[in-house]
Protein backbone atom coordinates (compact mmCIF):
# COMPACT_ATOMS: atom_id res chain seq x y z
CA UNK A 1 0.00 0.00 0.00
CA UNK A 2 0.68 3.62 -0.14
CA UNK A 3 1.97 5.18 2.47
CA UNK A 4 2.06 9.21 2.12
CA UNK A 5 4.27 11.30 4.06
CA UNK A 6 3.87 15.19 5.49
CA UNK A 7 5.64 18.00 7.19
CA UNK A 8 8.09 16.32 9.78
CA UNK A 9 7.41 12.69 8.76
CA UNK A 10 8.50 13.47 5.48
CA UNK A 11 11.71 14.49 6.74
CA UNK A 12 12.27 11.60 9.29
CA UNK A 13 11.39 9.17 6.49
CA UNK A 14 13.29 10.94 3.77
CA UNK A 15 10.84 10.29 1.08
CA UNK A 16 7.16 11.50 -0.23
CA UNK A 17 6.10 8.62 -0.41
CA UNK A 18 6.92 4.87 0.47
CA UNK A 19 5.06 1.50 -0.42
CA UNK A 20 4.63 -1.30 1.92
CA UNK A 21 3.44 -4.47 1.35
CA UNK A 22 -0.28 -5.11 2.60
CA UNK A 23 0.69 -8.68 3.16
CA UNK A 24 3.13 -7.72 5.79
CA UNK A 25 0.64 -4.81 7.06
CA UNK A 26 -3.59 -5.33 8.13
CA UNK A 27 -4.14 -2.75 10.71
CA UNK A 28 -3.46 0.87 11.38
CA UNK A 29 -1.89 -0.33 14.53
CA UNK A 30 0.46 -3.02 12.72
CA UNK A 31 1.51 -0.12 10.48
CA UNK A 32 2.31 2.44 13.72
CA UNK A 33 4.61 -0.19 15.14
CA UNK A 34 6.30 -1.37 11.66
CA UNK A 35 7.25 2.83 10.93
CA UNK A 36 8.33 3.39 13.93
CA UNK A 37 10.68 0.39 14.24
CA UNK A 38 12.12 1.21 11.34
CA UNK A 39 12.17 5.23 11.64
CA UNK A 40 12.45 5.31 15.48
CA UNK A 41 12.36 9.51 15.30
CA UNK A 42 8.67 9.13 14.52
CA UNK A 43 7.83 8.03 18.17
CA UNK A 44 9.40 11.13 19.47
CA UNK A 45 6.74 13.49 18.04
CA UNK A 46 3.61 15.17 20.21
CA UNK A 47 1.15 12.88 18.04
CA UNK A 48 0.88 10.97 14.79
CA UNK A 49 -2.52 10.29 13.38
CA UNK A 50 -2.88 7.73 10.14
CA UNK A 51 -5.11 8.52 7.92
CA UNK A 52 -6.62 5.91 5.58
CA UNK A 53 -8.06 7.39 2.16
CA UNK A 54 -8.29 10.66 3.52
CA UNK A 55 -9.84 10.27 7.07
CA UNK A 56 -8.04 9.65 10.27
CA UNK A 57 -8.32 6.24 11.56
CA UNK A 58 -8.38 4.55 14.94
CA UNK A 59 -5.39 1.96 15.51
CA UNK A 60 -8.21 -1.35 14.72
CA UNK A 61 -8.83 -0.30 10.95
CA UNK A 62 -8.11 -2.73 9.11
CA UNK A 63 -6.16 -1.91 5.89
CA UNK A 64 -6.77 -3.59 2.61
CA UNK A 65 -3.35 -3.56 -0.41
CA UNK A 66 -5.33 -0.81 -2.02
CA UNK A 67 -6.41 2.07 0.44
CA UNK A 68 -4.00 5.02 0.35
CA UNK A 69 -2.19 5.49 3.55
CA UNK A 70 -1.56 9.24 5.17
CA UNK A 71 0.77 9.76 8.20
CA UNK A 72 -0.38 13.13 9.88
CA UNK A 73 2.34 14.52 12.67
CA UNK A 74 0.96 17.43 14.58
CA UNK A 75 -1.52 20.13 12.53
CA UNK A 76 -0.38 23.30 12.56
CA UNK A 77 -2.28 25.63 9.79
CA UNK A 78 -4.48 28.46 10.05
CA UNK B 1 -23.75 27.83 -2.32
CA UNK B 2 -23.61 28.09 0.94
CA UNK B 3 -20.13 27.32 1.62
CA UNK B 4 -16.61 28.67 -0.39
CA UNK B 5 -13.63 26.82 0.28
CA UNK B 6 -10.26 27.20 -1.07
CA UNK B 7 -6.70 26.15 -0.70
CA UNK B 8 -4.69 28.37 -3.17
CA UNK B 9 -0.67 29.25 -3.55
CA UNK B 10 -1.87 32.62 -4.27
CA UNK B 11 -2.75 35.51 -1.85
CA UNK B 12 -6.16 34.92 0.15
CA UNK B 13 -8.75 38.09 -0.54
CA UNK B 14 -10.02 39.47 2.33
CA UNK B 15 -13.05 40.94 -0.18
CA UNK B 16 -13.54 38.02 -2.13
CA UNK B 17 -14.22 35.70 0.86
CA UNK B 18 -16.47 38.99 2.66
CA UNK B 19 -18.34 39.43 -0.87
CA UNK B 20 -19.00 35.52 -0.68
CA UNK B 21 -21.13 35.47 2.49
CA UNK B 22 -22.87 38.51 1.90
CA UNK B 23 -26.46 38.05 1.76
CA UNK B 24 -29.58 40.40 2.13
CA UNK B 25 -31.32 38.60 4.70
CA UNK B 26 -27.82 38.51 7.26
CA UNK B 27 -27.28 41.29 9.51
CA UNK B 28 -23.92 39.95 10.68
CA UNK B 29 -20.77 38.88 9.28
CA UNK B 30 -17.81 37.90 11.59
CA UNK B 31 -14.22 37.71 9.59
CA UNK B 32 -11.45 35.85 11.32
CA UNK B 33 -7.78 36.79 9.46
CA UNK B 34 -5.06 35.11 10.38
CA UNK B 35 -1.03 36.97 9.89
CA UNK B 36 2.49 36.13 10.26
CA UNK B 37 3.43 37.66 13.11
CA UNK B 38 7.38 38.19 13.43
CA UNK B 39 7.90 36.52 16.57
CA UNK B 40 7.25 32.83 18.28
CA UNK B 41 8.09 32.53 22.08
CA UNK B 42 10.10 35.39 21.88
CA UNK B 43 12.17 34.34 18.57
CA UNK B 44 12.41 36.17 15.48
CA UNK B 45 10.56 34.59 12.56
CA UNK B 46 11.40 35.48 9.01
CA UNK B 47 8.85 33.48 7.35
CA UNK B 48 6.90 30.43 6.76
CA UNK B 49 6.11 27.63 5.12
CA UNK B 50 2.60 25.82 4.68
CA UNK B 51 2.12 22.46 3.44
CA UNK B 52 -1.05 20.34 3.16
CA UNK B 53 -1.91 17.28 2.50
CA UNK B 54 -4.35 19.09 0.21
CA UNK B 55 -6.98 16.63 -0.94
CA UNK B 56 -7.81 15.72 2.60
CA UNK B 57 -7.68 18.74 3.64
CA UNK B 58 -10.26 20.05 1.58
CA UNK B 59 -12.74 17.32 2.93
CA UNK B 60 -11.58 18.17 6.43
CA UNK B 61 -12.53 22.12 5.82
CA UNK B 62 -15.86 20.81 4.32
CA UNK B 63 -16.28 18.79 7.65
CA UNK B 64 -15.97 22.22 9.11
CA UNK B 65 -17.94 24.60 7.59
CA UNK B 66 -20.85 21.42 7.31
CA UNK B 67 -20.64 21.28 11.46
CA UNK B 68 -20.63 25.34 11.62
CA UNK B 69 -23.83 25.76 9.12
CA UNK B 70 -25.50 22.76 10.71
CA UNK B 71 -24.69 23.81 14.64
CA UNK B 72 -25.04 27.33 14.47
CA UNK B 73 -27.63 29.96 12.75
CA UNK B 74 -25.39 31.43 10.30
CA UNK B 75 -26.09 31.33 6.40
CA UNK B 76 -22.94 31.13 4.48
CA UNK B 77 -19.19 30.50 5.69
CA UNK B 78 -16.30 30.70 3.34
CA UNK B 79 -13.13 29.02 4.67
CA UNK B 80 -9.69 30.02 2.43
CA UNK B 81 -5.81 28.57 3.62
CA UNK B 82 -2.67 29.66 2.07
CA UNK B 83 -0.07 27.17 1.30
CA UNK B 84 4.14 27.56 0.83
CA UNK B 85 6.38 30.80 1.32
CA UNK B 86 4.90 33.40 3.23
CA UNK B 87 6.31 36.56 4.62
CA UNK B 88 5.66 38.33 7.84
CA UNK B 89 2.75 39.90 7.93
CA UNK B 90 1.15 37.85 5.07
CA UNK B 91 -2.24 36.17 5.50
CA UNK B 92 -2.44 32.53 5.53
CA UNK B 93 -5.92 31.87 6.30
CA UNK B 94 -9.10 33.46 5.71
CA UNK B 95 -12.49 32.34 7.45
CA UNK B 96 -16.09 34.78 6.91
CA UNK B 97 -19.22 33.55 8.37
CA UNK B 98 -22.72 35.40 7.36
CA UNK B 99 -25.50 35.10 9.62
CA UNK B 100 -28.60 37.37 10.82
CA UNK B 101 -27.29 37.82 13.85
CA UNK B 102 -24.28 38.32 15.23
CA UNK B 103 -23.44 36.07 18.10
CA UNK B 104 -23.98 33.06 15.59
CA UNK B 105 -21.36 34.61 13.55
CA UNK B 106 -19.06 34.91 15.81
CA UNK B 107 -19.30 31.60 17.62
CA UNK B 108 -19.17 29.78 14.45
CA UNK B 109 -16.46 31.59 12.92
CA UNK B 110 -14.54 30.98 16.43
CA UNK B 111 -15.75 27.38 16.37
CA UNK B 112 -14.48 27.03 12.66
CA UNK B 113 -11.01 28.42 13.40
CA UNK B 114 -10.24 26.57 16.73
CA UNK B 115 -11.55 22.96 14.40
CA UNK B 116 -9.15 23.99 11.76
CA UNK B 117 -6.14 24.40 13.93
CA UNK B 118 -7.00 21.07 15.55
CA UNK B 119 -7.83 18.96 12.76
CA UNK B 120 -6.82 20.23 9.20
CA UNK B 121 -4.03 18.14 7.71
CA UNK B 122 -1.71 21.53 7.19
CA UNK B 123 1.81 21.93 8.37
CA UNK B 124 3.65 25.19 8.97
CA UNK B 125 7.55 25.19 9.17
CA UNK B 126 8.98 28.61 11.04
CA UNK B 127 12.21 30.32 9.92
CA UNK B 128 13.75 31.54 13.02
CA UNK B 129 17.56 32.50 13.52
CA UNK B 130 17.98 29.36 15.10
CA UNK B 131 16.80 27.58 12.38
CA UNK B 132 14.05 25.60 10.87
CA UNK B 133 11.50 24.16 13.28
CA UNK B 134 7.99 22.20 12.17
CA UNK B 135 5.79 23.86 14.63
CA UNK B 136 4.16 21.42 17.61
CA UNK B 137 5.74 18.46 16.16
CA UNK B 138 7.84 17.78 19.36
CA UNK B 139 7.16 18.09 22.89
CA UNK C 1 -2.33 55.39 16.68
CA UNK C 2 -3.29 52.52 18.26
CA UNK C 3 -7.47 53.44 17.88
CA UNK C 4 -9.01 54.52 14.98
CA UNK C 5 -12.68 55.95 15.03
CA UNK C 6 -14.67 57.43 13.03
CA UNK C 7 -18.56 58.24 11.57
CA UNK C 8 -19.08 58.84 8.15
CA UNK C 9 -21.37 59.75 5.73
CA UNK C 10 -20.11 57.87 2.97
CA UNK C 11 -19.30 54.08 2.10
CA UNK C 12 -17.55 52.31 5.21
CA UNK C 13 -14.19 50.22 3.57
CA UNK C 14 -13.43 47.35 4.97
CA UNK C 15 -9.71 46.82 3.98
CA UNK C 16 -8.94 50.75 5.46
CA UNK C 17 -10.35 49.35 9.03
CA UNK C 18 -7.85 46.10 8.46
CA UNK C 19 -5.11 47.87 7.28
CA UNK C 20 -5.36 50.20 10.19
CA UNK C 21 -5.40 47.46 13.10
CA UNK C 22 -2.93 45.38 10.69
CA UNK C 23 0.84 45.32 12.19
CA UNK C 24 4.00 42.70 11.76
CA UNK C 25 3.25 41.83 15.32
CA UNK C 26 0.27 40.50 15.02
CA UNK C 27 -1.22 36.80 14.32
CA UNK C 28 -4.93 37.28 14.47
CA UNK C 29 -7.42 40.25 13.44
CA UNK C 30 -11.31 39.85 14.12
CA UNK C 31 -13.55 41.71 12.10
CA UNK C 32 -17.46 42.55 12.44
CA UNK C 33 -19.21 43.76 9.58
CA UNK C 34 -22.85 44.79 10.06
CA UNK C 35 -25.22 45.20 7.54
CA UNK C 36 -28.90 45.91 6.54
CA UNK C 37 -31.47 42.89 6.49
CA UNK C 38 -34.08 42.87 4.36
CA UNK C 39 -36.52 41.77 7.18
CA UNK C 40 -36.88 42.46 10.87
CA UNK C 41 -38.95 40.19 12.91
CA UNK C 42 -40.89 39.07 9.87
CA UNK C 43 -41.25 42.45 8.17
CA UNK C 44 -39.84 43.64 5.19
CA UNK C 45 -37.74 46.40 5.33
CA UNK C 46 -36.64 48.49 2.62
CA UNK C 47 -34.15 50.85 3.88
CA UNK C 48 -32.65 52.53 7.41
CA UNK C 49 -31.79 55.77 8.36
CA UNK C 50 -29.26 56.50 10.73
CA UNK C 51 -28.90 59.60 13.05
CA UNK C 52 -25.87 60.02 15.87
CA UNK C 53 -25.46 62.65 18.11
CA UNK C 54 -21.72 62.81 16.36
CA UNK C 55 -19.56 64.69 18.99
CA UNK C 56 -20.63 62.34 21.76
CA UNK C 57 -20.69 58.96 19.84
CA UNK C 58 -16.83 59.68 19.04
CA UNK C 59 -16.25 59.63 22.70
CA UNK C 60 -18.24 56.74 23.87
CA UNK C 61 -16.73 55.22 20.69
CA UNK C 62 -13.07 56.34 21.98
CA UNK C 63 -14.19 55.16 25.54
CA UNK C 64 -14.95 51.63 23.90
CA UNK C 65 -11.68 51.78 22.12
CA UNK C 66 -9.53 52.36 24.87
CA UNK C 67 -11.78 49.73 27.28
CA UNK C 68 -10.93 47.39 24.87
CA UNK C 69 -7.73 48.11 24.53
CA UNK C 70 -7.46 48.03 28.50
CA UNK C 71 -9.36 44.64 28.64
CA UNK C 72 -7.42 42.46 26.06
CA UNK C 73 -4.57 41.81 25.06
CA UNK C 74 -5.01 43.45 21.99
CA UNK C 75 -2.82 46.05 19.99
CA UNK C 76 -5.14 47.89 17.52
CA UNK C 77 -8.97 48.47 17.15
CA UNK C 78 -10.92 50.77 14.50
CA UNK C 79 -14.54 51.26 14.88
CA UNK C 80 -16.41 53.01 11.79
CA UNK C 81 -19.85 54.03 11.91
CA UNK C 82 -21.86 55.37 8.94
CA UNK C 83 -25.20 57.52 8.73
CA UNK C 84 -27.14 58.35 6.54
CA UNK C 85 -29.72 56.76 4.59
CA UNK C 86 -28.62 53.19 3.84
CA UNK C 87 -29.70 50.26 1.73
CA UNK C 88 -30.61 46.76 2.30
CA UNK C 89 -26.88 45.16 2.36
CA UNK C 90 -25.17 48.29 2.94
CA UNK C 91 -22.39 48.71 5.87
CA UNK C 92 -23.26 50.43 8.77
CA UNK C 93 -20.48 49.26 11.03
CA UNK C 94 -17.18 47.85 10.80
CA UNK C 95 -15.37 47.04 14.25
CA UNK C 96 -11.42 45.24 13.20
CA UNK C 97 -9.22 44.08 16.55
CA UNK C 98 -5.61 43.35 15.59
CA UNK C 99 -4.21 41.25 18.27
CA UNK C 100 -0.77 38.31 18.75
CA UNK C 101 -3.77 35.62 19.43
CA UNK C 102 -7.04 35.07 18.50
CA UNK C 103 -8.96 34.55 21.33
CA UNK C 104 -8.18 38.27 22.84
CA UNK C 105 -9.42 39.14 19.26
CA UNK C 106 -12.50 37.89 19.19
CA UNK C 107 -13.24 38.90 22.85
CA UNK C 108 -12.37 42.78 22.29
CA UNK C 109 -14.65 42.48 19.10
CA UNK C 110 -17.77 40.91 20.77
CA UNK C 111 -17.05 43.52 23.45
CA UNK C 112 -16.86 46.56 21.28
CA UNK C 113 -20.02 45.44 19.32
CA UNK C 114 -22.08 44.91 22.23
CA UNK C 115 -21.23 48.06 23.73
CA UNK C 116 -21.27 50.48 21.04
CA UNK C 117 -24.97 48.73 20.17
CA UNK C 118 -25.81 49.90 24.18
CA UNK C 119 -23.95 53.20 24.41
CA UNK C 120 -23.46 55.11 21.59
CA UNK C 121 -26.18 57.77 20.80
CA UNK C 122 -26.69 56.38 17.04
CA UNK C 123 -30.28 55.97 16.62
CA UNK C 124 -31.77 54.15 13.90
CA UNK C 125 -34.64 54.16 11.93
CA UNK C 126 -36.44 51.16 9.70
CA UNK C 127 -38.39 51.53 7.09
CA UNK C 128 -41.37 49.19 6.79
CA UNK C 129 -44.57 48.35 4.30
CA UNK C 130 -46.30 49.43 7.46
CA UNK C 131 -44.33 52.56 8.02
CA UNK C 132 -41.04 53.88 10.03
CA UNK C 133 -40.21 53.33 13.31
CA UNK C 134 -37.40 54.19 15.65
CA UNK C 135 -36.05 51.01 16.80
CA UNK C 136 -36.53 49.74 20.19
CA UNK C 137 -38.16 53.23 21.05
CA UNK C 138 -40.63 51.88 22.55
CA UNK C 139 -41.80 48.66 24.33
CA UNK D 1 -29.45 75.86 28.66
CA UNK D 2 -29.89 74.55 25.56
CA UNK D 3 -31.68 70.83 25.20
CA UNK D 4 -30.78 68.37 22.16
CA UNK D 5 -32.98 66.19 21.06
CA UNK D 6 -32.60 62.92 18.68
CA UNK D 7 -34.33 60.50 17.06
CA UNK D 8 -37.94 59.90 18.30
CA UNK D 9 -36.92 62.29 21.00
CA UNK D 10 -36.85 65.23 17.90
CA UNK D 11 -40.01 64.21 16.65
CA UNK D 12 -42.12 64.03 20.17
CA UNK D 13 -40.85 67.72 20.68
CA UNK D 14 -40.88 68.97 17.24
CA UNK D 15 -37.62 70.43 16.95
CA UNK D 16 -34.00 69.80 16.80
CA UNK D 17 -32.76 72.32 20.12
CA UNK D 18 -35.15 74.50 22.98
CA UNK D 19 -33.96 76.27 25.45
CA UNK D 20 -34.61 75.86 29.01
CA UNK D 21 -33.93 78.80 31.80
CA UNK D 22 -31.84 77.73 33.97
CA UNK D 23 -33.25 79.35 36.67
CA UNK D 24 -36.18 77.26 36.95
CA UNK D 25 -33.76 73.68 36.08
CA UNK D 26 -31.21 72.87 38.24
CA UNK D 27 -31.08 69.60 38.34
CA UNK D 28 -31.22 66.43 35.70
CA UNK D 29 -33.95 65.46 38.02
CA UNK D 30 -36.12 67.84 37.89
CA UNK D 31 -35.49 68.45 34.16
CA UNK D 32 -36.86 64.97 33.25
CA UNK D 33 -40.19 66.46 35.35
CA UNK D 34 -40.21 69.63 33.04
CA UNK D 35 -39.76 67.47 29.86
CA UNK D 36 -42.30 65.03 30.71
CA UNK D 37 -44.83 67.24 31.73
CA UNK D 38 -44.59 69.70 28.60
CA UNK D 39 -43.89 66.12 26.41
CA UNK D 40 -45.93 63.44 28.21
CA UNK D 41 -44.74 60.95 25.23
CA UNK D 42 -41.32 60.91 26.69
CA UNK D 43 -42.73 59.01 29.54
CA UNK D 44 -44.05 56.32 26.96
CA UNK D 45 -40.39 55.74 25.72
CA UNK D 46 -38.50 52.58 26.84
CA UNK D 47 -35.62 54.51 28.42
CA UNK D 48 -34.71 58.34 28.41
CA UNK D 49 -30.87 59.07 29.06
CA UNK D 50 -30.03 62.58 29.37
CA UNK D 51 -26.43 63.34 28.46
CA UNK D 52 -24.84 66.84 29.55
CA UNK D 53 -21.55 68.20 27.56
CA UNK D 54 -21.66 64.75 26.08
CA UNK D 55 -21.46 62.35 29.24
CA UNK D 56 -24.55 60.50 30.37
CA UNK D 57 -25.16 62.31 33.72
CA UNK D 58 -27.28 60.55 36.79
CA UNK D 59 -31.00 62.26 38.51
CA UNK D 60 -28.48 64.13 40.96
CA UNK D 61 -26.57 65.96 38.91
CA UNK D 62 -26.94 70.17 38.75
CA UNK D 63 -27.26 71.39 35.71
CA UNK D 64 -26.52 75.21 34.64
CA UNK D 65 -27.17 78.08 32.56
CA UNK D 66 -24.37 77.35 29.98
CA UNK D 67 -24.42 73.67 30.48
CA UNK D 68 -25.39 71.41 27.00
CA UNK D 69 -27.86 68.90 27.61
CA UNK D 70 -28.77 66.08 25.04
CA UNK D 71 -31.66 63.59 25.12
CA UNK D 72 -30.58 60.36 24.52
CA UNK D 73 -33.73 57.81 23.76
CA UNK D 74 -32.74 53.96 23.25
CA UNK D 75 -29.68 54.02 21.40
CA UNK D 76 -29.73 51.82 18.11
CA UNK D 77 -26.29 51.56 16.61
CA UNK D 78 -24.64 49.03 14.78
Amino acid sequence: MKVLTFGITREIIGAAEITLSGNSVTSVEQLRSVLTERYPKLSQLNSLAIAVNEVYANDEIQLNEEDVVALIPPVSGG
Amino acid sequence: MIKNIEISADSLSLQRCRDFVNSPANGAEAVFIGTVRNATNGQAVSKLFFEAYESMAIKEMNLIADQALHSFRISKIAIHHRIGELGIGEIPVIIAVGSAHRKAAFQACQYAIDTLKEKVPIWKKEYLTSGEVWVSAHP
